[in-house]
């Protein structure tokens, strides 16, 4: 946490709604995939089950062709699986600098597990081609790849929903308020049902469409693999928006806007959409829709996505409007010197503007407003122009029979400014009729400061 | 939906497997497509569900419970009796199919799909009433033990809580139970039927093809799950009767209830079996696979639970008097003589005595007897749930807050309403499910 | 014909959820947790900008139950001079003016809070700040709920903080 | 929207419960700020106390008011209050259901031409009044009994507008008693009695406990006599049954309208074996003498009974003997008065236990002979305007001729704050404020003057009754216009001078006692009583009422939710039946009686009556309208009706009675008696009188309960406890206890949480008056049973009930042996405005489906406890009392920490005395009682 902290720069509001972005982005590369890990891989196994207990070429076939659209090759897994996870903590450890009971090791933590999970699954692809010899083992890794991948996903998971709930996060030492949480548990069985769903649509789309229908030669698997897919992705699609209503449901009331409830509802309907889909692949003889289904999977995971980060955003909106505040004073701040500096020069006094403009709502110097005459107060501040900085910079209440000033959130550039004019005016004549005459220039200021 | 029935495929030669297609041609033939009575009579069951149940409930939940006649000091009406009522039925279905198959006993063949059958529905009715019977039912879901962050949990010291899970239990076990029975019975219906229906049973029959392999682990699950139900027999009802007999309501707190009530489970669940089946076998045509020396049997065990119940009547009454206890004994003196003796000679009567002509072995082979006999226990049975319940109440310690209490209509029409579910649900059985376990019968044959 | 019934069933099975999902929305934007105000009073700049005290108005937090509303005369003592041509002050002063009071709209509306006695006081007593419970009104333009004030929340914290959670402290 | 939202609107359990959904009431949308913050540092939901008057009945207690959001909440006794000192009796406590009553009229009404009563405006009133006195004739005003300031204007009202003042108009004018002793001493007052030092007390008919006199006194004084111990004894002589006579120690029963001779018997008694000075002796000489046996059979009582009371008030060196009530309230009636102010005298009374100094101010208040010559005036048509001043004659006589006389005046004007039968007539009603929301003062006795003052501004658009006159003075032009707050202050200021500032803080001011005791004087009064024996037959008593005194305020219905203690007949109107009366007639409760008595019938369900004598037949006033007669010698109003016909109708009427069961059946269910046991077993008791105390580890196998710092505890003095029932109103009106009306009463669901149980004796002759609440036991056999444990036990030793865990199975309701839990069946939370303004904000209101029972005033605990914390330490004794041990007139409840050894309630659960309810059920319960009998009643 705090080495992280160290390499991130406080960002503005806009780098804010960059990050934000970026999460999305991120997300749309990684959950797919992952998705489709453990979807495939779960079918895979289911397939290669019910060919070992009553053989069925078909059931191999299929089996052979998911665990090479799932599991791919090593590379994929990197790059789609691994990587985008390393760049979550640094997104969310730069939206989240400085928030208090920030749960960032939470995120951190279930990484190396999804990865251990993802190798298992590696080696389960490997064992494929020898299963007939080592079944046992082959079956041992494919579920324990799976068990590990999903139980530290669900981890990771309910990790990153919890951004939505910020008024948990000072309990979150206790693990069961960590896991055992409607919200999360609905948006795993989400996360998992579209997962199966998906990996119909891969089937139809890879198996038949990407290698081309020609590598499907014969006739019988080509309708087996359609049928199969196409059923097993209808059949998912069903329970899709029912988790989807319960997790919108569970989700805290800070969270939302009407576009988040838009976003929520979106996904359903777009879910009815690759249903019919679905429905049309089963009737039409000929293998399609593979392309349209998997890509509109793809956008319903953008939009669930967004769904999740814009909620994150909303609940801590507070938190992002703090962080834009400081850097815009920071660059106020900036922008004082630099004036004060080109007032100076041109000869012009910033401190009785700076008077005129802020000061004069609440204080006269001899007669008494909102705020005590100031000729009265002054005094005790007599060549002590840090002092009295010090208090135009944070005020406390110092009179009773006055409400307590507040903070004019002046630049301590004009702050100094102010109280070397008002210090000046002091020393003046009280008539104060001609202060250009007594206005220190800043040449004395200098010299003023340095005599005491 | 409707039955096709496929051609019966030619019988072998082989008497055996002769006998055997006929006790299948017998029970499918069960199954024919219902008559327009027949749906008429489950169309009227089912309004009258709808209407008497689910409108008066929706009507009591409105106005609140105070629709029904509960007050003080009896707070508990005739939902509980209803309840207690219910889940004593449920039990012979254990009985017969568990227990009865632990004890490798043949007549249990002819019974206990229809059993089994009612003991599911019976639990579903039982397990309604407690809900029904709660004044903030929206809320039911408070008794079940769910993880929140409010630091709430239930109380497993209440018996109450016992019933949520007895009741639970008891109804996955049965339910599953049943499931599995009917698996290799759907696949030989399967056969029988053709078009959206055989699509339904052979998803039903877990693709079911009766190979060696299926045989030995079905035999193998069948006798585990017998095994776990049977305890059940005795549990569940012995939980329920914990309701009371934990309470220190006099009438209620004593130890004899638990052996008590599973008796009178026992008793009223054999009563219930009788009233279902011998219809059941008149209008179905199923006299060869229900032989009469099968109901003889069930009406000894009737007979010997009815002599247990009658003498639980009698002990309680003398453990009262020698308890020399004022609160205890008064109950019990109150009831014989007080506000509602009707309702307990009632019960004396339907239980203690109407059933002792089944020691004439006429009168047991008799169905009409039985049949008779049957519904007078039924009653018999309800009325000794509501004086053990009502009357316990009506009269407790403190003289000031002694009450009687009236059922009113909303409680009698939901009363009512179960009754129709009940009906409702069984005639559907009978004509969807193989009402006989086809293959347990074939079994039979050598 | 079945085609038709189908594609009918899988459309009405989807809007059902998306409709109910809606329904939801709805019944957030009508119970919204940041409503609008008669006047757009600005913690941002009150407790921001000028980071005045929360007692300061709320004067009887640490003394009642109820923490308060301040009283429009709290207000006009400062705004009688400051800000006075900005339109909120003009709106608040014409209101002073006509002596009746604004109308805010509550913004913790607790469903079945007769169950509930809840005391400012006690919690301000035992240094709860005020933040742990109303969130970064510094940075709150517009106040909204920030925390769901739900039972789970109170006896979390109650638990974290070995406070009493016997339930006749706050039901009776 | 939260998850069981959700659940309920899917309707999980059934559709139906979608239309549970709309049980909840909402609290208002908007945040209302003050202009300007209120100057006295109030500080919001913190509770203020007014200290002002009750107005009732005549007896004026002082009340404090807690107030809450500017709103009367609670009334309580105020503490140190020369009358009631800190007590309030049922009627006061239901003062608040007055105050917010839905029958209070909301403006001034006026007859239109259809003749019937519109809504009108003041403005259109007071001209209309202010001409009717310029019309001329006889005007006349009629109130009720005024004290203090408003008699004052009153007298000033009709000398100005010539309006003349009758005599104020009581039902209970003590006509005969002020008759008697202004014979007798020369002072026509109503003497008020102080049994504090006494040791014999003797009541004659003087239902002292309930309606005569102040109650409340009177149960205090007791109180403090019992405290001091010594010999005392009660003997009380009535011809009916009433709950004093089942307090008393004896309780003899009189034919009805025989008292004289029992009193005439004691005063030869007492004259022959004490010293008399001459005067005494000549009037004695003067009254017929009465001998044991011929006292004994005429009265029915035995003849020992008899001797026992003469010897003890013979002996007795401080005795208190008073008639009144029933007893004098017929034609021997005045005899009787006489007889016992002559018994006063002879034992030296006056000054001691009778204290004439301290009387109760009667003197403006006439008699119905009164009332029957303005009837008579009013029939010959001679009265102008008739002023009817917050009096309802009509109701209260129910004497079909007077109301028709009524109709004979020129114009009627109606002044009172709800309306009645009297009101109803009138041409013209002005509201009046409740006595919450007026100016004014009230004197109770001589000495004492109360400050009434407002609490709240008024409800409605009505005013004082101060205002109402001065403001039609003003009309009139009879005087310059002011207001009546205005008025008081001056008085105040003219009668205490400088003092008058702290009276409105202090709530009264007290300046002693004046007068002396008056000393005997020479008087004839020829004693009718020996002349015929009273006829016999069926009578009527028409008692006064518990609950609504003379019948006023029968209209609240807090109070009729309210049992009465004798019958436990909550709702309904009802004819208390003897035991042998109703088995000669045949009848069961709730068989209808058809009552013949002259002109006048009524058909009431029977509910019997232990303890009443033979066909004595017993009404309360208010429930059924009984044509008053009057004695024609003492003008007194008649409370016996002779020559009654009664037969059932053979009709059964469902009755709202509460109880379950006159006796207590064996049941142990009175405080020190025990089970009783027969069998095998008989003889052998469990349990055991002893006291019994906190743990039971020697027989539990639980561990023993585990109390840190308090274990909160009740204890209650069955000698003390009065059965007077102001305990229930206190507990309902603090816990905003669910009214649920007749309807649900007649199905056994009433909901106070306090009740008095009657128990009799199967002969009748004596009762105990059992208060049981929840009794918070050690071991609670509610506590177990409950599956979501929305009933447990918290360290401080409470048996908590938190409503809105409760899903309504109503196990514990049946696992309760005291069965003292209540089940809200409906939502008994909608009231009608302005009664829904009843609520104490610091309790819940429950609503449908949940069990509900006695807290301990949680919420009062809740309070000490957040003060105790203020100040850094543990509440201590004195910092929290419950609502009915505050109450309660007889000081009989006492609440307190348990482990705290010098805490009041430590004390009494350490007394010998003290046991527990149902002991042998090992509930351990936290409420102890002291059983009666503490050896000094003789």
């Amino acid at each position: 946490m705090d080495f992280l902290s160290q390499h991130i720069i406080p960002p503005t509001a806009t780098h804010l709604q960059l990050l934000e972005f970026l999460a999305v982005v991120t997300y749309t590369i990684h959950l797919p995939y992952i998705a489709l890990v453990i979807g495939s891989a779960a079918v895979a196994m289911w397939l290669t089950f019910s060919d070992h207990e009553m053989p069925n070429p078909l059931f191999a076939r299929l089996a052979g062709d998911l665990i090479g659209i799932g599991l791919g090759s090593g590379l994929p897994m990197l790059v789609l699986g691994v990587l985008p996870m390393m760049v979550l903590p640094f997104i969310y450890g730069q939206w989240f600098v400085g928030a208090p009971h920030f749960p960032l090791k939470y995120i951190v933590l279930p990484i190396p597990g999804v990865i251990l999970g993802l190798a298992l699954l590696g080696l389960y692809r490997r064992s494929f081609r020898g299963r007939a010899a080592r079944f046992h083992l082959h079956m041992a890794l494919g579920t324990g790849g799976l068990l590990v991948l999903m139980g530290s996903y669900f981890a990771l998971m309910s990790a990153i929903i919890r951004l939505q709930d910020p008024e948990k996060w000072f309990r979150l030492k206790n693990v069961v308020i960590l896991l055992l949480n409607w919200n999360v548990i609905w948006k795993f069985l989400l996360f998992v049902h579209l997962g199966f769903a998906l990996t119909g649509a891969a089937i139809l789309f890879f198996v038949l469409r990407w290698r081309g229908r020609e590598s499907v030669t014969d006739a019988e698997y080509a309708a087996f693999a359609r049928r199969f897919g196409a059923g097993l992705g209808l059949a998912f699609c069903f329970a899709v928006p029912v988790f989807n209503l319960f997790y919108v449901f569970t989700s805290p009331d800070v969270v939302f806007d009407s576009t988040v409830y838009l976003l929520g509802a979106a996904v359903t309907v777009l879910t009815m959409i690759i249903a019919y889909a679905f429905v049309a692949a089963l009737r039409s003889g000929q293998p399609r829709f593979g392309a349209t289904t998997f890509s509109l999977f793809i956008l319903v995971f953008v939009l669930s996505s967004t769904f999740d980060v814009r909620s994150m955003a909303n609940a801590n909106r507070e938190h992002a409007r703090l962080i834009e505040t400081k850097a815009e004073s920071e660059r106020l701040e900036r922008e004082a010197e630099i004036e004060a500096a080109m007032a100076a020069s041109a000869g012009r006094n910033l401190g009785e503007e700076t008077f005129n403009g802020v000061c004069m709502q609440c204080h006269r110097m001899n007669d008494r407003l909102v705020g005590p005459p100031l000729a009265t107060v002054l005094t005790k501040y007599a060549n002590n122009v840090d002092g009295l900085q010090n208090f135009v910079l944070n005020p406390v209440k110092i009179n009773p029979e006055y409400p307590p000033m507040p903070n004019p959130g002046l630049s301590s550039a004009r702050a100094k400014a102010v109280a070397e004019y008002l210090l000046g005016q002091m020393a003046a004549p009280a008539d104060g009729a001609q202060p250009e005459a007594q206005t220190p220039t800043p040449t004395e200021v200098q010299s003023g400061q340095k005599s005491h | 939906m409707t039955h096709k029935t496929a051609p019966v495929p030619a019988a072998a030669g082989h008497p055996a497997s002769e006998a055997r297609l006929q006790i299948e041609r017998d029970v499918i033939s069960a199954m024919q497509k219902p008559g327009l009575a027949y749906w008429a009579l489950v169309g009227f069951c089912a309004m009258v569900f709808v209407v008497c149940l689910l409108g008066a409930w929706a009507w009591q939940i409105y106005k609140g419970i105070g629709v029904g006649g509960q007050q003080n000091p009896v707070g508990w009406g005739i939902y509980i009796v209803n309840f207690v009522f219910w889940v004593g039925i449920a039990h012979s279905g254990t009985l017969i199919s568990a227990v009865l198959f632990l004890f490798r006993s043949k007549f249990r063949a002819s019974f206990n799909r229809a059993a089994e059958a009612m003991t599911v529905i019976a639990v579903m009715c039982a397990g309604m009433y407690p809900l029904i019977h709660l004044g903030r039912a929206w809320y039911f879901f408070w008794l079940l033990p769910y993880p929140n962050q409010r630091l709430l949990w239930t109380n497993f010291k209440s018996p109450l809580e016992w019933d949520v899970f007895a009741v639970s239990t008891y109804l996955t076990i049965s339910v599953v139970f049943f499931y599995v029975g009917l698996i290799p019975d759907f696949a030989i219906v399967k056969r029988y039927t053709k078009g959206f229906s055989r699509h339904v049973y052979s998803a039903l029959s877990l693709g079911w093809v009766g190979s060696k392999r299926q045989w030995r682990n079905y035999n193998m699950l069948y006798a585990l799950l017998a095994g776990f139900a049977a305890p059940l027999v005795l549990s569940v009802h012995s939980v329920v009767s914990w309701d009371f007999a934990m309470g220190l309501v006099p009438g209620w707190h004593t130890t004899i209830f638990a052996p008590y009530f599973v008796a009178g489970a026992i008793f009223s669940g054999c009563a219930m079996v009788l009233t279902l089946c011998i219809p059941m076998r008149k209008i179905q045509k199923l006299e060869r696979v229900m032989p009469i020396d099968h109901f003889e049997k069930l009406a000894k065990t009737m007979l010997f639970t009815s002599m247990i119940v009658g003498y639980a009547y009698i002990v309680e009454f003398l453990l009262a008097y020698y308890s020399g206890n004022v609160y205890e004994f008064g109950i019990f003196a109150d009831r014989a003589t007080g506000h509602y003796k009707y309702q307990y000679w009632g019960m004396v009567f339907c239980n203690m005595i109407v059933p002792l002509p089944l020691f004439i072995k006429r009168l047991r082979r008799s169905l009409a007897y039985l049949f008779i006999t049957s519904i007078f226990v039924n009653i018999g049975m309800w009325l000794e749930r509501f004086v053990i319940i009502i009357t316990s109440l009506s009269k407790e310690f403190v003289p000031y807050a002694w009450g009687t209490y009236r059922p009113q209509p909303v409680e009698i029409s939901i009363t009512i309403g179960t009754f129709a579910f009940f009906f409702m649900m069984f005639l559907l059985f009978a004509k969807f499910l193989p009402v006989v376990a086809i293959t347990e019968k074939k079994e039979e044959v050598h | 014909m079945a085609r038709r019934v189908i594609s009918a069933a899988i459309f009405g099975y989807f809007a059902l959820f998306a409709v109910l999902i809606l329904l939801l929305g709805f019944r957030w934007h009508t119970h919204r947790k940041a409503p609008d105000q008669p006047i757009a009073f600005s913690h941002e700049i009150h407790v921001g900008k000028l980071n005045l005290q929360c007692l300061f108005c709320h004067e009887d937090a640490d003394k009642a139950m109820t923490a308060g509303v301040p009283s429009m005369k709290k207000c006009m003592d400062c705004h009688v001079a400051v800000k006075t041509e900005t339109a909120g002050v003009q709106q608040l002063t014409e209101y002073w003016n006509n002596k009746e009071p604004v109308p805010w709209n509550r913004v913790h509306r607790i469903r079945i809070r007769e169950h509930v006695h809840f005391s400012h006081k006690r919690h301000v007593s035992a240094g709860v700040a005020c933040e742990q419970c109303h969130g970064q009104l510094a940075a709150m333009p517009r106040v909204r709920q920030v925390s769901s004030l739900k039972m789970g929340w109170c006896v979390s914290c109650h638990t974290e903080n070995n406070a009493p959670t016997d339930c006749l402290i706050c039901h009776r | 929207m939260d998850r069981r939202d959700f659940l309920r609107w899917v309707g999980v359990a059934s559709g139906a419960s979608v239309l549970a959904g709309c049980d909840l009431n909402r609290k208002s949308e908007k945040l209302i700020p003050y202009l300007v913050p209120p100057e006295d540092g109030l500080i919001p939901g913190e509770a203020t106390f007014v200290a002002t008057s009750c107005t009732e009945c005549p007896a004026n207690c002082g009340v404090n008011a807690r107030v809450r959001d500017a709103r009367p909440v609670k009334l309580e006794g105020l503490a140190g209050h020369p009358v009631n000192d800190g007590a309030l009796c049922i009627r006061g406590q239901a003062g608040l259901n007055h105050l917010y009553s839905v029958d209070r009229i909301r403006q001034p009404l006026m007859k239109d031409a259809a003749g019937t009563l519109a809504p009108a405006t003041w403005e259109q009133a007071l001209p209309r009044i202010a001409s009717a006195i310029e019309a001329g004739g006889e005007h006349a005003l009629l109130s009720g009994r005024t004290s203090g300031s408003l008699a004052a204007l009153m007298d000033e009202f009709s000398a100005r507008t010539g309006v003349r003042r009758l005599p104020e108009f009581e039902l209970f004018s003590y006509a005969a008693v002020r008759e008697a002793n202004r014979a007798l001493f020369g002072v026509a007052v109503v003497p008020s009695l102080s049994p504090d030092d006494a040791d014999l007390v003797v009541t004659v008919g003087a239902d002292v406990l309930e309606t005569y006199g102040n109650p409340v006194a009177f149960s205090r004084a007791l109180a403090r006599r019992r405290d001091k111990g010594g010999r005392f004894a009660w003997y009380h002589v009535e011809p009916h049954a009433s709950l004093t006579g089942f307090k008393a120690s004896h309780r003899l029963v009189a034919r009805p309208g025989t008292e004289a001779h029992v009193l005439s018997f004691l005063l030869h008694y007492v004259a022959n074996h004490r010293p008399l000075d001459a005067r005494t002796a000549a009037h004695v000489s003067r009254v017929p003498v009465v001998t044991a046996e011929r006292a004994s059979e005429i009265t029915g009582i035995a003849r020992e009974s008899l001797d026992h009371m003469a010897e003890a008030l013979a002996r007795a060196s401080n005795p208190l003997l008073v008639a009144g009530g029933v007893s004098v309230a017929h034609d021997g009636g005045l005899d009787v008065a006489h007889l016992a102010a002559l018994i006063q005298a002879a034992c030296g009374m006056p000054g001691r236990t009778v204290d004439f100094a301290r009387a109760t101010d009667y003197s403006r208040v006439g008699s119905m002979a009164d009332m029957d010559r303005l009837a008579q005036r009013l029939e010959a048509g001679r009265v102008g305007m008739l002023m009817l001043f917050r009096v309802d004659p009509v109701a209260r006589m129910s004497d079909e001729r007077f109301a028709k006389a009524l109709g004979r005046a020129a114009f009627l004007v109606g002044v009172g704050d709800m309306m009645n039968a009297t009101l109803e007539r009138c041409d013209v009603v002005l509201p009046l404020s409740h006595a919450m929301e007026s100016w004014g003062d009230a004197e109770p006795v001589a000495g004492v003057l109360n400050v009434v003052q407002p609490a709240m501004t008024p409800l409605f658009d009505t005013l004082s009754d101060g205002d109402v006159l001065l403001r039609i003075m003003a009309e009139a032009g009879a005087a310059p216009q002011t207001s009546y707050q205005q008025y008081v202050a001056d008085r105040w200021a003219r009668e205490y001078g400088p003092g008058a500032g702290d009276l409105v803080k202090k709530g009264y001011v007290d300046r002693g006692a004046t007068a002396g005791a008056p000393a005997l004087r020479e008087a004839d009064h020829r004693f009718g009583f020996n002349a015929a024996a009273p006829a016999g037959g069926p009578v009527l008593v028409v008692a006064p009422s518990l609950r609504w005194y003379d019948g006023r305020g029968e209209s609240l219905e807090l109070l009729r939710e309210i049992p009465d203690p004798l019958s436990t007949v909550t709702w309904d109107a009802w004819v208390s039946v003897g035991s042998e009366t109703a088995a000669s007639l045949g009848v069961r409760d709730e068989d209808e009686l058809e009552l013949r008595a002259g002109g006048w019938a009524a058909r009431l369900p029977v509910r019997r009556q232990p303890g009443l004598a033979r066909d004595v037949f017993m009404v309360q006033r208010g429930v059924v309208a009984v044509p008053a007669g009057w004695s024609r010698v003492s003008g007194e109003g008649s409370a016996l009706v002779a020559d009654l016909t009664v037969q059932p109708t053979g009709r059964r009427v469902r009755t709202t009675i509460v109880s379950g069961s006159f006796t207590e059946d064996g049941r142990g269910a009175v405080p020190g008696r025990h089970p009783a046991h027969f069998g095998p077993l008989a003889g052998m008791t469990h349990g055991g009188g002893e006291a019994v105390h906190g743990s039971r580890e020697d027989v539990s196998f639980y561990p023993a309960p585990n109390y840190p710092k308090y274990r909160w505890a009740m204890a209650i003095d069955m000698d003390k406890c009065t059965g007077c029932s102001a305990c229930i109103v206190a507990c309902s009106v603090e816990n905003n206890v669910p009214m649920s009306g007749r309807e649900q009463h007649l199905r056994g669901r009433e909901m106070q949480w306090i009740r008095i149980e009657p128990y009799y004796a199967p002969d009748g002759s004596a009762a105990d008056f059992v208060p049981t609440m929840c009794q918070h036991c050690d071991y609670a056999p509610c506590e177990p049973v409950c599956p979501v444990y929305a009933t447990y036990h918290n360290d401080e030793g409470l048996n908590a009930q938190v409503y809105n865990r409760c899903v309504g199975t109503r196990y514990c309701g049946n696992n309760c042996p005291y069965k003292q839990r209540r089940f809200n069946f409906f939502d008994f939370r909608e009231r009608r405005h302005p009664l829904t303004l009843m609520v104490n904000p610091d309790v819940s209101q429950r609503g449908k489906g949940v069990m509900e029972k006695c807290t301990f005033c949680v919420q009062r605990i809740r309070k000490a406890r957040d003060v105790a914390k203020d100040e850094k330490r543990d509440i201590r004794e004195g910092d929290v009392t419950t609502a009915c041990a505050q109450s309660c007139p007889g000081n009989a409840i006492v609440f307190g920490n348990l482990l705290d050894e010098n805490s009041q309630v430590y004390q009494w659960a350490h007394d010998p005395r003290s046991t527990r309810l149902l002991e042998e059920l090992g509930t351990s319960p936290a409420v102890f009682y002291l059983k009666k009998g503490n050896g000094h009643d003789a």
